[in-house]
């Protein structure tokens, strides 16, 4: 039997861990979060302000154009769809596998998933001509027929995938949740907080046969999140891939984005996990190296798969023989006007997560910092680089045109990690970032006196 | 004053028009009596802000309001007539026949009018010469609209100097008054743009008779250089009729026949004509030194430089008359010295010595049926006299002189002179002229300063002008009367001797303004001089009449009485016909007696003008300056063009911004490489640089009228040599066709005349293609439209016509940049060949209508769907703007309102508004709609009359506006349908078909009669 | 335990409250909601079309003449109104309004009482002309003494008629915007 | 599982193992409604006082069963029957297309039965539980043997619980 590192590290007992958790939410919060936070609230008040610029003004202020009527906020919105993906996944298929580690990060990759899900689905709603009329994408009843919406329409598939994902991730989150605000309640020293966190924890007493249904619906919340988070990248690429347009019409989006997803998902777990360890160092017991070095492990095979997708695509258009989507690829991606943008993808998504081949790499948070940041922005690029290189020369060679980027764009791309990290940051405040009934158990793994782990 | 000599305007609110003034609407034809009862001026001022009729909703943008809000809506207000004009009926529109004379070819129109308001301008159906109208026509619209108009006669309050522009209102009584006095001194010069129309002409001659007076006419693309050389070489001051048609060679010197020269409506309906039957279809041997619409169109193109033009003929001359020794002249020493200078031409040309003799070669197998033309701008060179000479004695040698080339039915209107104008100028400057009255010239903006227009116009006494606005010229007039707008005032034209047609008013005038000929009668009524004419009549309607009945009713009018016959003028709007043609003796001494031309080197200029801005006047209009050009496409600008040679010596890129020296004056213009251009030529469009012509129009581009030379009274617009430097500066031109070449792609289907003859699909690569199941049944109508490659010449009138049917926004410069034009047919033009002779191919594209429309299936709220009558449906009030129609839209003919551009119509400018078609708000896609209002309303007039729609009854915007019949609408449901048929022909394709689409839209392969096997020498795909 | 009871009834409700809601909707469940069914605004003139129609039995198209020809139902002019009134009840003080109105060449502000947005197309001649009765739209008109709006003109209202097999209907979207 | 609050008798323990065998224990003694509180789920608890596998998965499934129906009846309803458009050319019932709405719903309608489910098998949410110590929900742990559990006897109990190591016995009145 392969000996196993220690899942939490330092000498702790059950007392200890609830107080590590508890402690950020129970003290008042450190000059380093409030810096962080009036920062992100900064940005966020600044979103607002651009988002409200361009509803009231109209679409034309971002670099929207003919032919390329998508742009910033199509890509932001797949970009952050994708972050949101590592959550589910952390917390669904790692739970399914039974990859104990997963429970010291599951919680915050969680979080993240609902934050990033949140500011992703903006995007899609503000990005419309009319926002004010986005409810119309809803199949309510009406006064018009009543006139339904087109279900055959991928973005109305978006509609309920989105919508589902983010309605089940909330509910798979907040489920989590509740023993550990039980917990809270129970230690808090005030009324207000006792009862907020008395009704946040829904009077959960944490009987045994109440944990009996408890970890039944969990298993099973797993098992319905792990399709829910498959399908929805994949409907999100078919967004794309439905279409008829050469760069767009793949059958290898599905997979290829769902790659992606989780590729981008881990990166942004590790930057943020890498800041939480920075932000608050007893978590550094519970988020150990071992677990960054998974996830790096991870990160670097999806990037590898992230980086076959792109070499299939070229061997499919190639062997399409079909002019368009040889145009596309051979000409328009690699070698044309935004040839820069494919290269950018290249580089942060497949060559430099090939660093993680190193143990010391892998194991280097500085490095690994920086390497997430990359994949990051490579994952962004690779949005851009299917949305606008597609778009921009298409199959009327008089329709070619270029993306108008404007000042907007940036705004809106840059504000949204406003958005993001505002929530975040509160998250870390106001609820336990580590999960505190699912930590506990896995506690003996790897130490010689437990029973050692399964 | 007497009544009399107020402006027209007041005068409607009694029946003072009688019976004779009728109104062709189509379904009742009745006595129209006060149509200007219902003028907009007085119910906007009336009521402003209140919707009077369904005319002013709808103007605005389909609010907020349009969704299922839950608040009570704004109160609206219905105002009723007091007394309604008996042939206005809410909601129906009138049409009114009238004429439009744009300085070179008078058109005939249509006018359709909704409650009193002129809202389109398309051809006359009727006419016997132009179908379409011109651009210039039917943005004239925006004109009667512009928000910029004088609303008054103007007075020019000035210093000692004349140099400030000071005015105040006028009043007209003491103006009249002191003009009548002014004009009894004497001096009197009338300078006028040319003039069609016989009344037109008979009142400024009347005026000038009564009172001594001068009439000097100037057009700044006069055709003065053909008249000189009629004149020379048959002794006739006239331009002559032009048969198209009829020729089956037609070689164009530099005469951009199709595009900007003499009367290009006209001359496309002939060209397509010609052409329709393509196993015998003519064929066009262009030698181009800009790349013009002609060019474009040409089935064999030679790129030359202006210098080259007279060679070129000679050089055809020397082939058939000395090399071939063919025709009575073979034998003639004198023209065989003067010819003889044309040997070696092929060399000089840089083309195969085989081409050129080939040409000659054809030429003379047709003679009789060839028709060889040179004229414009780019032919006044220093030699154009000399080659106008040569084409004629070409044509006499061809025989084509009486049978391609009638001087029998020549326009006799075309006048305009160059020559006149500066010897003009030096009689101002001399003090002979002590009054100037300027009526549709603008010498201010198109004379160079050099000249000394306005020293001149300083020292005359008292100037006046029609202009409707303060432009550059009229801002040196003591008194500005502004004339009315063609659509508010009678006149007449005549576009050939024998065919007349009147121009009738289709709006009360809109200000405080009068008619020219008006204002001439009123002048000779208050000094009481002139023919008994000029005083007698109150009215110019009165006059005009009285002109008509004296002098055309003889010549056409067979026999009908003169009521019925005018009558039958203002429902048709045109009366007599082309007569047959004789020839003329040749004098063969003018030929004899030109000099050779002398080979040039260096860059030389070329100045032409363009479809869309023409000569520069009347350009204070959006349309005009959105459209893109059609060889060049850059919208918004003009530019030098310069060859690809050129531009690689010289690293030049587009956008590259250089000083250009045309004997010694200098202009800083952007470059624009152009394909196909040859090497020594640098080309400039005029009409550009405005700078007192309105808020649109000003600092537009530069005034490349700058750069011409005068040798005399002899003006030089072609063939300069020019010097130029580059700046360092760069200049974004705004081009909203993103790739110029076809990429390997069927796109445009091209075949030439014998690939076509052996295998009429030639080129055609068809797919196979299967579904998955049947479809759906179409029962009722199913609509469809094809494009006859062949016919369209990328002339863009279509365009325009979109426009203004379907209240198409314009965006502006910064936003063409952007890609957010807004048209929603566009002509696609590819450059095909190698990029040193590069030819061009057009293709209009519009929304296709697929059947199997991609972007309906991914729009999330049914705003885009399918009719039952195969129409793709674009319900703007329900779209959302996700703008994934447009990304699914292989032909990328969907556009978004990015911004909420219908609100910033400024006013009067949204009267132009067609109230059939609602105005985009923000946020929503449109699209063409095949112009489903126009079936509707065919087809309820059909259902109403029970009775079947007849095939041609609908009629989409910019197949009306077609010069040359390229656009075919209607039933595919009905085999004997013209669409159907045209469907059904080997040489239709579906664009972009194996993408099974099943578009409703069918593109038939363009036929290039250039002589070869085959259109692809070297491996491009087709 | 309340709780329970409570969130079982929530639950419930909505549940049953969205199926319903389907259903209903898909069938002729057309409330009025937001739109201006029973708008009955204040006339200048008090025009009463129950005296005029109703009891002096005059026929809809003599004042809306147009009617059959124009997709717009106009408003008289001042003239049909006052080819009778310029005999008929001259002694009321609006008639005199009228006819002062009249004589002068003015002409009378009436408040619109159907409104349809801008980017809807209606045609009162094709409807004439397929012998829909005015009063099947806009109600029992000839007993109105004062007019309001009769239907609710909402898209479910017209989508309904146009619906039925016998109307024989155009449904495309076209049919109403373009 | 607890019915109307009684009374009982809590044992608090501080270690996992103790726990287990207390339980092992009452239910050797013949008790059936006790029941342990944990701050984690206690691995073998389910098995040491016999608790039966939860039902959800079945509420689950048929969640699952009439989400996936809605999906297919809103989709065909509203693109067949309800307004049948031509849309694209396609099929009136275009099924592929309706898969993914039929998947979503699915899962949405199987999440939210379960969540469902479980609320109302735990009797969720509660109003101020009675807490028998706070820290139960961090490091101890306890058992609650209800008064009226058949073989309930607090006196012995308490000494039963006392041998396995409890810290401490608790009389609840309510619970």
């Amino acid at each position: 039997m392969i000996k196993r590192n220690k899942l939490i590290l330092g000498h702790k007992d059950l007392k200890s861990i609830t107080d590590d958790i508890c402690q950020p939410v129970e003290t008042p919060p450190g000059k380093g979060w409030l810096t962080l936070f009036l920062g992100a609230k900064t940005l966020l008040i600044f979103y607002i302000i651009i988002l409200g610029c361009v509803i009231a003004k109209g679409m034309g202020l971002l670099g929207v154009n003919h032919p390329v009527a998508w742009g910033t906020m199509i890509i932001t919105f797949v970009f952050w769809i994708g972050i949101g993906h590592a959550g589910t996944l952390i917390s669904a298929i790692l739970f399914l596998f039974r990859q104990k580690w997963r429970t010291s990060v599951a919680r915050t990759a969680e979080a993240m998933t609902v934050f990033a899900v949140m500011t992703a689905g903006l995007f899609p709603l503000l990005h419309t001509g009319r926002p004010w009329l986005d409810f119309w994408l809803f199949p309510y009843p009406n006064q018009r027929g009543p006139l339904w919406v087109n279900f055959r329409s991928p973005l109305l598939w978006d509609v309920f995938a989105v919508s589902t994902y983010a309605t089940v991730s909330i509910v798979f989150w907040y489920i989590g949740m509740v023993p550990d605000f039980a917990t809270l309640k129970d230690r808090a020293k005030n009324q207000i907080r006792r009862k907020i966190y008395g009704a946040l924890s829904l009077g959960w007493r944490g009987s045994a046969r109440n944990w009996s249904h408890y970890e039944m619906l969990y298993l099973l919340l797993a098992g319905l999140s792990t399709p829910l988070v498959l399908s929805v990248h994949t409907i999100v690429s078919f967004d794309f891939a439905v279409a008829q347009l050469p760069g767009w019409h793949t059958t290898i989006f599905p997979p290829y984005f769902v790659a992606g997803a989780i590729f981008s998902g881990f990166a942004m777990v590790v930057t943020l996990m890498t800041l939480v360890r920075i932000g608050f160092p007893q978590f550094k017991d519970y988020i150990t190296i071992d677990h960054m070095e998974v996830m790096n492990k991870i990160i670097m095979t999806t990037g590898m798969m992230v980086g076959y997708a792109y070499a299939s695509e070229f061997f499919v258009a190639w062997y399409s023989g079909n002019i368009y989507e040889r145009y596309v690829f051979f000409v328009s991606r690699a070698f044309g006007p935004y040839a820069w943008s494919y290269w950018i993808m290249i580089c942060c998504n497949v060559l430099i997560p090939q660093v993680f081949w190193f143990k010391k790499m892998r194991r280097s948070i500085p490095v690994m910092f920086v390497v997430s940041i990359f994949v990051n922005i490579g994952m962004w690029f690779e949005r851009y680089v299917i949305t606008v290189t597609s778009l921009h020369r298409d199959f009327l060679p008089s329709s070619w045109g270029n993306y108008a980027w404007s000042f907007f764009d940036g705004a809106v791309l840059f504000g949204s990690f406003g958005l993001f990290l505002t929530l975040f940051l509160l998250y870390l405040r106001v609820m336990p970032a580590v999960s505190i009934a699912e930590v506990k158990p896995v506690l003996p793994v790897g130490r010689d006196d437990g029973h050692g782990g399964h | 004053m007497s009544e009399k000599n107020r402006p027209e305007i007041q005068r409607d609110q009694t029946y003072w028009r009688s019976l004779e003034h009728y109104n062709q609407d189509p379904e009742f034809l009745k006595l129209a009596e006060t149509e200007f009862q219902s003028s907009p001026l007085r119910e906007g001022e009336a009521e402003d802000g209140v919707a009077r009729r369904e005319f002013l909703k709808l103007m605005g943008a389909s609010l907020a309001m349009a969704t299922a809000s839950c608040v009570r809506r704004p109160v609206q207000k219905i105002v009723p007539y007091n007394k309604q004009p008996e042939e206005i009926t809410l909601g129906v529109p009138n049409y009114y026949t009238s004429s439009y004379f744009d300085g070179s070819e008078s058109m005939g129109l249509l006018i359709k009018t909704r409650e009193g308001r002129p809202i389109k301008i398309e051809g006359n159906s009727d006419h016997p010469l132009n179908r379409g109208v011109s651009i210039k026509g039917q943005a004239s619209i925006l004109n009667l609209y512009d928000p910029e108009r004088l609303r008054g006669p103007k007075k020019n309050l000035f210093n000692e100097k004349r140099t400030n522009k000071d005015t105040i209102g006028a009043n007209w009584d003491s103006m009249d008054q002191d003009i009548a006095t002014q004009l009894k001194k004497g001096g009197v010069v009338v300078l006028t743009g040319a003039l069609s129309g016989v009344a037109n002409r008979a009142v400024v001659k009347d005026f000038c008779q009564a009172f001594g007076a001068k009439h000097v006419q100037f057009e700044p693309l006069s055709h003065e250089e053909v008249r000189a050389g009629q004149k020379a070489c048959y002794g006739d001051d006239l331009v002559p009729f032009y048969r198209f048609d009829k020729a089956k060679l037609i070689v164009s010197v530099d005469a951009d026949f199709l595009g900007a020269w003499l009367m290009p409506m006209t001359f496309s309906g002939q060209f397509a004509e010609g052409r329709k039957d393509i196993e015998t279809m003519s064929r066009l041997v262009a030698f181009d030194s800009n790349y013009s619409l002609t060019g474009a169109n040409a089935d064999i193109r030679v790129k030359i430089k202006p210098s080259q033009q007279l060679d070129v003929v000679l050089g055809l001359l020397h082939e058939i008359v000395v090399k071939k020794g063919r025709s009575s002249h073979a034998g003639n020493g004198a023209v065989k010295s003067v010819v003889d200078s044309g040997a070696g031409a092929a060399a000089r040309l840089g083309i195969e010595p085989a081409l050129l003799s080939q040409i000659a070669d054809d030429l003379w197998e047709n003679r009789g049926r060839s028709l060889v033309v040179a004229g414009g701008l780019p032919t006044l060179t220093a030699q154009a006299a000399e080659l106008q000479i040569a084409v004629n004695f070409l044509n006499q040698v061809l025989d084509n002189e009486g049978k391609t080339i009638e001087a029998k039915n020549a326009n006799v209107g075309l006048q305009g002179s160059w020559a006149d104008m500066l010897a003009l100028i030096n009689d101002m400057k001399s003090g002979q002229v002590k009054t100037l009255i300027m009526h549709k010239v603008n010498p201010g903006y198109v004379l160079p300063k050099a000249l000394g227009f306005f020293e001149a116009v300083r020292k005359v006494e008292m100037v006046v002008s029609t202009a409707d606005r303060q432009d550059e010229t009229s801002g040196e007039a003591h008194f500005i009367i502004p004339d009315n707008h063609p659509l508010e005032t009678w006149g007449d034209a005549e576009p050939v001797s024998g065919v007349f047609m009147i121009q009738q008013p289709s709006i009360r005038p809109m200000y405080d303004t009068r008619s020219f000929q008006l204002s001439l009668m009123t002048w000779a009524f208050i000094a009481k001089q002139g023919p008994k004419r000029l005083q007698e009549y109150e009215t110019y309607y009165d006059y005009l009449r009285a002109v008509w009945r004296e002098e055309v009713a003889p010549k056409v009018a067979r026999g009908k009485s003169f009521d019925d016959f005018w009558l039958e003028v203002l429902q048709k709007g045109v009366v007599g016909e082309v007569g047959s043609a004789s020839g003329r003796s040749f004098r063969t001494d003018a030929f004899t007696s030109i000099k050779a031309p002398k080979a040039a080197t260096g860059l030389e200029l070329v100045l032409y003008p363009t479809v869309m801005m023409g000569d520069g006047s009347n350009t204070n209009a959006s349309w005009l300056h959105e459209l893109p050009d059609p060889v060049t496409k850059i919208t918004w600008d003009n530019y030098a063009s310069v060859s690809l040679g050129f531009a690689k010596k010289n690293s030049l890129r587009q956008g590259d911004v250089i000083e250009v020296t045309v004997g010694g004056n200098k202009l800083e213009l952007p470059v624009n490489v152009q394909p196909g251009l040859h090497d020594d030529v640098l080309a400039v469009a005029i009409g550009y640089g405005r700078t007192a012509a309105g808020k649109i129009a000003n600092n537009i581009g530069l005034n490349a009228y700058t750069l011409m030379g005068f040798n005399g009274t002899k003006a030089i617009a072609s063939g300069l040599p020019v010097e130029f430097k580059k700046t360092g500066k760069t200049y974004e031109l705004a081009n909203p066709q993103g790739g110029q070449t076809m990429e390997g792609r069927q796109i445009v289907v091209e075949a030439t005349l014998k690939e076509y003859l052996k295998k009429k699909d030639a080129n055609i690569h068809r797919h196979h293609i299967w579904s998955l199941w049947s479809g759906h049944q179409y029962n009722g109508h199913k609509w469809g439209m094809a494009v006859d490659l062949n016919s369209c010449t990328g002339c863009n009138a279509c365009v325009i016509s979109c426009q203004s049917e379907n209240n198409i926004p314009v965006v502006g410069k910064k936003y063409v940049l952007q890609g957010r034009e807004m048209a929603w047919i566009r002509i696609d033009r590819y450059y095909v060949g190698t990029p040193e002779d590069a030819e061009v191919v057009f293709q209009p594209v519009m929304c296709q209508h697929c059947d199997n429309a991609p972007c309906e299936t991914v729009c999330p709220v049914v705003a885009t769907t399918h009719t039952d009558d195969g129409l793709n449906a674009m319900t703007y009030n329900r779209c959302v703007g996700t703008r994934y129609c447009s990304n699914n839209c292989p032909y990328k003919v969907r556009r978004f309102n990015w911004f909420g551009y219908a609100q910033n119509i400024e006013k009067p400018l949204h009267m132009a508004l067609n109230p059939d078609v609602t105005v985009r708000t923000r946020g929503v896609m449109e699209k063409c709609t095949f112009c489903v209002q126009r079936i509707k309303t065919a087809v309820n007039t059909a259902k109403k009359e029970n009775r079947p729609l007849k095939d041609g009854e609908v009629k989409t915007a910019c197949q009306t506006a077609c010069p040359s019949d390229g656009i075919i609408f209607g039933d595919m449901n009905d085999p004997n349908s013209q669409v159907s048929k045209y469907f059904k022909e080997e040489r239709a394709y579906g664009l972009l078909e194996e993408w099974n689409a099943a578009p409703a839209v069918r593109y038939l392969t363009k036929i290039r009669n250039n002589g070869k096997d085959a259109r692809h020498e070297k491996g491009e795909h087709a | 335990m309340p709780w329970k009871t409570s969130v079982k009834a929530t639950l419930g409700l909505a549940l049953t409250g969205l199926v319903l809601g389907v259903f209903l909707s898909g069938c002729k469940f057309q409330p009025g909601w937001g739109y201006n069914k029973g708008y009955q605004p204040e006339q200048p003139i008090p025009f009463e079309h129950s005296l005029h129609v109703g009891k002096l039995g005059m026929q809809c198209q003599y004042c809306h003449n147009q009617v059959e020809r124009s997709q717009h139902a106009n408003v008289p002019t001042l003239a049909t109104c006052m080819n009778c009134h310029m005999q008929v009840k001259t002694d009321s003080p609006h008639i005199q309004k009228l006819a002062e109105t009249y004589n002068k060449g003015g002409t009378i502000e009436w408040v619109r009482v159907h409104m349809l947005p801008d980017h809807v197309q209606f045609n009162h001649s094709a409807h004439i002309r397929r012998g829909v009765n005015c009063q099947t739209c806009h109600g029992p008109i000839e007993t109105m003494q004062k007019v309001y709006q009769f239907s609710d003109l909402s898209m479910g209202w017209c989508v309904n008629c146009h619906r039925q097999p016998e109307n024989n209907a155009p449904l495309n979207c076209t049919t109403c915007h373009h | 599982m607890a019915k109307k609050a009684t009374g009982g008798l809590a044992a608090i323990f501080h270690d996992e193992k103790q726990i287990l065998q207390a339980a092992t224990r009452c239910r050797e003694m013949g008790l059936s409604k006790f029941d342990a509180v944990t701050p984690y789920p206690v691995h073998g608890m389910e098995e040491a006082i016999g608790i039966k596998r939860s039902a959800i998965p079945y509420v689950t499934f048929v969640g699952a069963l009439i989400g996936c129906s809605v999906g297919l009846f809103i989709t065909v309803w509203c693109s067949a029957v309800s307004w049948p458009i031509n849309i694209g050319g396609k099929p009136m019932i275009s099924l592929p297309a309706f898969i993914p709405i039929m998947f979503e719903l699915t899962i949405l309608f199987a999440a939210l039965s379960s969540v469902a489910a479980f609320a109302w098998l735990c009797r969720l949410p509660k109003m101020d539980p009675v807490v028998i110590d706070p820290d139960l929900t961090s490091h101890k742990f306890a058992i609650f043997v209800p008064e009226h559990d058949t073989g309930y006897d607090s006196g012995k109990l308490e000494q039963v619980f006392k041998d396995l190591g409890a810290a401490e016995v608790k009389r609840m009145a309510e619970y």
